[in-house]
């Protein structure tokens, strides 16, 4: 016995310390440069600044928490911002029932395009990246179908549109409460749920998953509905806060909630990752654009659209060396 | 009820620019800048990357900001409402671009200042009115479309295909979209030619895809202007040059120069005068007459 | 039959086994089963009867079928033809986890856990000890440490299972499968990465269940192991089910005769391991190691290696052998020190093709990890390495590979169906095979082996160590780590003894005994 | 060394056995050759739609329309090839696209130079060379960041996806650039023997890259990578240069492509050129029966993917089927071929 409790101590992988390390980096990195901005940009942290922000960024931070849980699992969900798309489309078009329907409608049709995906990946077992490669352009598709090539009308004269612009108490928009509601709900379900406990085991080695006896298939339609459904959820914010069922909304946001997702520590290959970070990693990249706004109101020089995406990529490609090589390092030791 | 602007030296403008992927929206962007020198602004420029709700975004932190006035050339007509209203609502001065929002919910003159622009709508009316006088109310046309879903696409299909459709020996073969590119623009026609070889017009809603359908009717050993006519909207250099050239019939301007049109309209406003609802902008139409003649002013 | 709910209780107490523990009856019983693989039997006739308390040894030569017998009895692998009963009904489960859930856990042949998540979370998955809706995990945490404790072990169990070593690894495993109150448990090869005293842990864990009425099956092919613990044999051979006697009616001879097919008179000429130092060692040292540290559990190793010599690394599993290995091999470069020398010449190599291109071969422990290319047919496998020799302007000799790998297939005896059968097909044990032909196609001056006979059946181990001898024989050098003392102390010249990531001791000559080994390890 | 030995000892039995070898060689290859067809979901696939496209498409048997396909599914086709290698060696390449755009743009600048006003041929050659290599070596970057600092490759070509058709732009100021220019628009609109170039370009190069993948020792180091890295460089492969020359093969093919698509146009638009290449060529790879764990590298099956891809975008186009429906079926189109290869893989 003795032998064996000898080789214990060996070092090696510590998720805790990880995960806690990971949302420590970015913290970091945000506080830097919220405080660098907040000392060149007068207005930078007004209130209207602080909660248009949030709210805007709401809609993605939404779309990074399902896509982390997805990537949790080793797979990936590319169809999340065409499902944006489409529920903000059917969600107009029932808008005039007001919120208590759009919303349930909205979530319904990110689940059931999570469903499909589910479906797909576990009984066709299509690997998630083509499946949901063909949800991108069918739900894409779907959405321009069934406005009619335009964006649609959303009523004005319910309750719908307070959902996306009004705020509680006068104060916190509803999108940003949204999201935290949200962002509670994952990291309860991650951190403290069995399901969460699921997803990590089958990202870590889903064979060996499969063989413990867990329900496999069953969490990871758990998981594309889950990601589906906030997706649908995004959509409604997006129908409801901008007034119009968008069709053409929603291009690229699936990688950029992937960027979010990485950019937050959580590893593609699965098994490991972090909402907290996550939720953190969006408002990084969300902060980048909010930064060139007012760096181009400060009228010395004013970046066009074509450096603004340079500065993007370069400022994604520091950050994931920055992590690379904190990564390769703590192998080494 | 409008927020008023007080009479100053210098401003802070913001021009809230929807994309940068296409030689317009370059031109128009350019335009403001360059306004922006003569007119005494500073210019706060930002945008979209082609997101409506970005461009929503963009605005707000433009408010945050504090700028005197905005211009906004609105990516679509609904998606941009909010952003106009809480402009409002902060009492900044709206001036919509080039596009216009939708009228139901917000009005020129109560939530925002005035709409410059053309009329996307006229602008196909009047390149179906051209075609219908050349040919005689006589045509097999194939139409390329602008990007899906957007509204120069809607109503310049709008405008052309109303006015086509009350001539029954004109008939449209087929629609499809060419995403407002060149390259896109080349490759439908090269296949809608294969299907239709019997069309003898082609109708595009931008002078990009019309240079496309050029390219494809070359390639097919057809002659463009001649074999096959072809009408478009923009007025660009390389448009203008193929109406010289004798290989396109007609663009219809659509201006993208709207700097010293905002510049002078803003000091209207500041002065106090009532601004009419629509500050139109007088589009001209490009034909062999003429082209040569403006070649040096387009874009 | 069992459910879920049942399994929520568990915590840790022995399962009880009321009907079971009277006389012995069948429990399960397997006839007549058949299984092919694309037109390929691997399992034709199969029977198979397992009572009650006992522990039930399946023996066979690589690919004879024993692994797919398993699968096909827990759902893994759908039968093609037979029935199989249990507990008096016919049975046929739709995968690993159904079987799980009515009594039949399985321990597979390769680890098959969670390296990312905590010891707890790998015990507990599936059924957490849950309040209100979310998992307790200071019961979950609670009851791994029981369920281990019963192993005599003692682990953090917040820990990531990855920092554990795979003999720890292996011992989880085994617990969360008897922790679920099985009926059947079945081992393949549980012992192929366990060390003495750990196998010492598995068998009274083994005696303990078989003594509350838990049938055990048991695939090895360390026969003498058997006699510790095994009450029935079942040998296999081809796919058929070839006979069963209690271990009491069988010697270690028979067992082999049975396995191969022969007569055990024939079988007596050969001895038991082919392996025999011929004491012939040059003084020439062909290869020395000073100082070295490196990654993990390496922290000061000194050897000399002399020309043609086979040179044994013994130690408890974590002593560092493997990284000895992995650092001479150029791996793992940047965190190494130390200084070696090749021909008295000073060497450091920083990637593998280095190490390669200076005469070295390493075949690593493994297989699955580091070893097969499971897309790959066998012979690409086979001639990877040996790639850029037959060559010629970046363009592959294909006739001079097919012809190669033909001859070694046929010169190590290894089972499939062509070369371009894709590896992952192959039993366990003849991809091991193909791994050593990897190496040993390229003709290496020094050749490097963790663990070469792992999952080797007892023919092909002789065989194989035969062969390690005849090459050293014939100038070869090699560095061989094993886990078998046995093997170590018959095959090797001298052994280098390993502790905690230091060189602590060589042994050569008569002081070479498997007593040796294992006293200079407890110091 | 004695490492000779081996093939000493090869080269004596080489000569019993290589006669029987030889004939079986030819006899395995043809069978194969066979199987592959029998069990190709998308081969079929391809000759479904050449029969219902005769049935409904009007004038579709007409050598122009071969033409037109020919020239349309050029791009995506070679861009699709290395989007395979890429594949095959366990990655993926989002930034494709962004190349064309690039190479597309700098070619020109080139050519349209004054330096090339006055040497015209050396100018042309030049643009193309220095094009192509600059997309290669923004591939060479993607494989660096992803070989050396082990950055996932979706992220690491997430890079160069968002930032590389800024730094065209930038180049240009997003302005498009009209050219004319015979012998550089001959890559995209010449023909020779009535074949449009551009298929002969890809075709030459399709044949060219899939007999080096069966044939060289970086075919089957790729492949190796692919399936289990760790266990390939412990082989010996130098895992990072297979990966960062894969990547580089990618960029160049991608460069080719944008070339191509700027010579057809007559202009070169960094804005337009390359757009969603990334998703057209990752399906075609797909399509084609690469498989996503890496390990496999059908390169026909590629170049047949785009033909299939391309073939439904004119049915649905040639039919008068809307774009968003169009982008429905090829969803449909994705899930049932990948299905169909995976249903014949498991037999
Ligand atoms: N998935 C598969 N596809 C094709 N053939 C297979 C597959 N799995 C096993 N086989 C074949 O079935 C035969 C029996 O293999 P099995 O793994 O049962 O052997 P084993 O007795 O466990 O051997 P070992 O001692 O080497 O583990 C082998 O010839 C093997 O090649
Ligand atoms: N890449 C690695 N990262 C972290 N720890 C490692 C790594 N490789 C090995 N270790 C740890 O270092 C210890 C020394 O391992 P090593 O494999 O050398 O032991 P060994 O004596 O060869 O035993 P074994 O028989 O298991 O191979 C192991 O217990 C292992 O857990
Ligand atoms: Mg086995
Ligand atoms: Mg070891």
């Amino acid at each position: 016995m003795n032998i064996l409790t000898r080789v214990i101590n060996l070092p090696g992988l510590k998720r805790k310390a990880h995960a806690s390390r990971q949302a420590e980096g970015v913290l970091i990195a945000l506080a830097v440069i919220t405080l660098f901005a907040s000392l060149r940009y007068d207005a930078f942290l007004s209130e209207y600044n602080i909660m248009t922000f949030l709210a805007y960024n709401s809609m993605f931070i939404l779309i990074g928490l399902g896509m982390c849980f997805v990537i949790m699992t080793g797979g990936i969900d590319l169809s999340v911002g065409s499902v944006v798309a489409l529920s903000s489309v059917v969600v107009a078009k029932v808008s005039e029932y007001g919120i208590e329907v759009a919303l349930p409608v909205g979530i319904l049709v990110g689940v059931t395009t999570g469903t499909i995906n589910a479906l797909v990946i576990t009984r066709l077992k299509i690997v998630p990246f083509i499946a949901t490669l063909a949800m991108m352009l069918g739900a894409r598709g779907m959405a321009l179908v069934i406005s009619g090539n335009q964006s649609v009308d959303v009523s004005w004269e319910s309750n719908f549109t307070q959902f996306g612009l009004g705020k509680m108490f006068d104060f916190i928009p509803w999108p940003v409460v949204t999201m935290l509601l949200a962002f509670a709900f994952c990291w309860l379900l991650l951190e403290k749920f069995a399901f969460g406990r699921h997803v990590l085991a089958i990202g870590g080695n889903e064979e060996a998953s499969k063989l413990m006896g867990l329900e496999v298939n069953r969490t990871l339609f758990g998981v594309y509905v889950l990601s589906g459904a906030l997706a649908g959820l995004s959509g409604v914010m997006l129908a409801s806060g901008f007034g119009a069922g968008q069709p053409l909304e929603g291009l690229g946001w699936e990688l950029s909630a992937i960027a979010a997702v990485v950019v937050g520590g959580t590893l593609l290959t699965g098994g490991l990752g972090s909402i907290t970070s996550t939720l953190l990693g969006a408002i990084l990249l969300g902060l980048i654009f909010n930064i060139l706004n007012f760096e181009n109101g400060l009228g010395t020089i004013s970046f066009s659209a074509y450096w603004q995406s340079i500065i993007r990529g370069g400022f994604l490609l520091v950050v994931v060396v920055i992590q690379a090589k904190m990564m390769n390092r703590k192998k080494a030791h | 009820d409008l927020p008023t602007l007080e009479k100053k030296d210098r401003y802070k403008v913001g021009f809230a620019q929807t994309e940068s992927n296409n030689p317009w929206r370059i031109a128009e962007t350019k335009s403001f800048k360059e306004t922006a020198k003569t007119c005494n602004w500073d210019l706060v420029y930002t945008d979209a990357a082609g997101s409506a709700a970005k461009q929503v975004s963009d605005v707000d932190s433009m408010i945050a900001q504090g700028v005197d006035v905005i211009f906004l050339p609105p990516r679509e007509e609904r998606p941009l409402l909010p952003a106009v209203l809480r402009a409002k609502a902060q009492g900044i001065p709206v001036f919509l671009v080039d596009r216009s929002v939708d009228e139901k919910v917000a009005k020129p003159g109560r939530d925002y200042v005035t709409f410059l622009g053309s009329n996307f709508i006229e602008q196909g009316q009047i390149a179906a009115k051209w075609l219908i006088e050349k040919t005689g109310g006589k045509g097999m046309i194939l139409e390329l479309e602008g990007t899906t879903g957007s509204s120069p696409a809607n109503d310049r299909r709008k405008g052309f295909d109303d006015e086509i459709a009350k001539h029954p020996e004109m008939k449209i073969l087929a629609s499809q979209s060419g995403d407002f590119a060149r390259d896109k623009g080349r490759k439908v026609t090269e296949t809608l030619l294969q299907t239709y070889p019997n069309a003898n017009v082609i109708y595009a809603h931008n002078d990009e895809m019309a240079i496309g359908a050029i390219q494809a009717l070359e390639a097919a050993g057809k002659q463009p202007g001649k074999d096959v006519l072809i009408v478009s909207v923009d007025g660009t250099r390389d448009a203008l040059q193929a109406i010289i050239d004798g290989k396109m019939g007609v663009t219809v301007e659509s201006s993208p120069f709207f700097g010293p049109l905002a510049c002078s309209t803003m000091k209207r406003y500041a002065n106090g005068e009532k601004i009419e609802h629509w500050v139109r902008v007088k589009d001209r139409v490009f034909t062999i007459d003429n082209a040569a003649k403006y070649i040096d002013e387009a874009y | 039959m069992n459910n879920v709910d049942s399994i929520d209780l568990v915590e840790c107490d022995m399962p009880s086994m009321g009907a079971l523990s009277q006389a012995p009856e069948v429990v399960l019983s397997m006839q007549g089963i058949d299984k092919r693989f694309a037109g390929v039997p691997a399992l034709s006739n199969a029977n198979l009867a397992l009572k009650a308390g006992e522990v039930h040894a399946i023996i066979g030569q690589n690919g004879a079928g024993k692994s797919t017998l398993i699968k096909v009895l827990n759902g893994a692998h759908k039968l093609d033809e037979g029935e199989i009963h249990f507990l008096g009904e016919a049975v046929s489960y739709a995968s690993p986890h159904h079987a799980q859930m009515a009594g039949i856990s399985t321990i597979f042949q390769e680890v098959n856990l969670i390296a990312y998540r905590s010891v707890t979370e790998n015990i507990c998955l599936g059924h957490e000890p849950k309040r209100f809706g979310m998992v307790d995990w200071r019961k979950a945490h609670a009851h791994a440490r029981e369920t281990l404790a019963r192993f005599g072990l003692e682990l953090d169990v917040e820990q990531p299972l990855g920092s554990f070593n795979i003999a720890i690894q292996q011992l989880v495993a085994i617990a969360r499968a008897v922790a679920l109150d099985a009926k059947v448990v079945i081992m393949d090869e549980p012992t192929s990465s366990l060390d003495e005293k750990e196998k010492a842990v598995l068998f009274r864990v083994i005696k303990e269940l078989k003594s509350s009425g838990v049938a055990i099956l048991y695939v090895s092919h360390h026969l003498d192991e058997l006699f510790q613990i095994c009450d029935q044999i079942t040998v296999m051979r081809d796919g058929k089910t070839v006979e069963q006697k209690p271990i009491s009616a069988m010697s270690k001879l028979d067992m082999v005769a049975a396995m191969l097919g022969k007569d055990p008179a024939e079988i007596a000429k050969g001895g038991a391991t082919n392996f025999a130092a011929t004491g012939q060692v040059s003084d020439e040292v062909l290869f020395s190691v000073a100082h070295l540290k490196g990654a993990a559990g390496l922290k000061d190793v000194s050897f000399d290696l002399y020309k043609s010599e086979i040179l044994g690394l013994a130690g408890l599993l974590g002593a560092g052998r493997s990284e000895v290995a992995r650092a001479i091999f150029g791996l793992d470069h940047e965190m190494k020190s130390g200084k070696m020398h090749l021909s008295g010449q000073p060497v450091d190599f920083n990637h593998p093709s280095r190490a390669i291109a200076a005469g070295f071969g390493f075949c690593s422990e493994d297989r699955k990890e580091d070893g097969i290319i499971p897309q790959l047919s066998v012979r690409e496998n086979l001639t990877l390495v040996l790639l850029p020799r037959i060559a010629k302007y970046g363009l592959i000799d294909e006739a001079k590979e097919r012809q190669l790998v033909d001859e070694f297939i046929r010169h190590l005896g290894i089972k499939t169906a062509s070369m371009e059968q894709p590896i992952s097909q192959l039993s366990g044990g003849n991809q091991q095979k193909v791994l050593l032909a990897r190496w040993l196609v390229t003709n290496p001056n020094i050749l490097i082996l963790d663990e070469p006979t792992r999952g080797i059946d007892v023919g092909a181990k002789g065989e194989i160590q035969a062969l390690i001898r005849r090459l050293a024989d014939d100038g070869l050098t090699v560095l061989m780590i094993s886990s078998e003392f046995e093997e170590l102390v018959e095959g090797a010249d001298r052994v280098i003894v390993l502790q905690d990531g230091h060189s602590i001791q060589e042994l050569a000559n008569e002081q070479l005994t498997e007593n040796a080994i294992m006293k200079a390890i407890a110091q | 060394m004695n490492s000779h030995q081996g093939e000493m000892k090869g080269d004596k039995q080489m000569n019993t056995s290589v006669l029987e070898e030889r004939s079986k060689v030819p006899a395995t290859l043809s069978a194969r050759a066979l199987s592959q067809v029998k069990n190709n979901g998308a081969l079929w696939a391809f000759f479904l739609l050449l029969l219902i496209n005769i049935l409904i498409t009007p004038n579709f048997l007409q050598i122009q329309t071969l033409y037109v396909n020919l020239t349309q599914v050029a791009t995506v086709a070679i861009v699709a090839i290395g989007m395979t290698l890429v594949i095959a060696s366990g990655g993926i390449d989002l930034s494709v696209g962004a190349l064309m755009a690039l190479a597309g743009t700098i070619a020109p600048m080139i050519f349209l130079s004054d330096f090339a006003a006055s040497w015209p041929a050396l100018g042309l050659v030049l643009a193309i060379v220095v094009a192509i290599a600059v997309a290669g070596l923004a591939g060479l970057f993607n494989g660096y960041l992803i070989s050396v600092y082990k950055i996932q490759p979706i992220i690491a070509t997430l890079i160069l996806f968002i930032s590389g058709r800024g730094i065209a732009q930038v180049l240009t100021n997003g302005e498009l650039q009209t050219f004319d220019n015979p012998s550089f628009e001959f890559i995209g609109t010449g023909r020779i023997l009535g074949v449009p170039v551009q298929a002969i370009i890809t075709i030459v190069l399709a044949l060219s890259i899939a007999w080096v993948i069966k044939r060289s020792i970086y075919g089957r180091f790729l492949l190796a990578v692919g399936g289990n890295e760790k266990a390939a460089e412990l082989a010996g492969v130098p895992a990072k240069k297979i990966k960062m020359l894969t990547y580089m093969i990618c960029g160049l093919l991608a460069g080719i492509a944008g070339l191509i698509s700027t010579a057809i146009n007559s202009a070169s638009d960094a804005n337009q050129t390359g757009q969603l290449m990334e998703l057209d060529a990752i399906s075609a790879a797909i399509v084609g029966g690469v498989l996503l764990t890496g390990g496999k590298a059908p390169i026909l099956g590629a170049v047949l993917g785009a033909a299939i891809i391309q073939l439904v975008g004119y049915t649905l186009l040639a039919n008068g089927v809307h774009d968003a429906v169009a982008m429905v079926a090829k969803a449909v189109i994705i899930i049932v071929a990948v299905y169909l290869q995976q249903v014949k893989g498991a037999k």
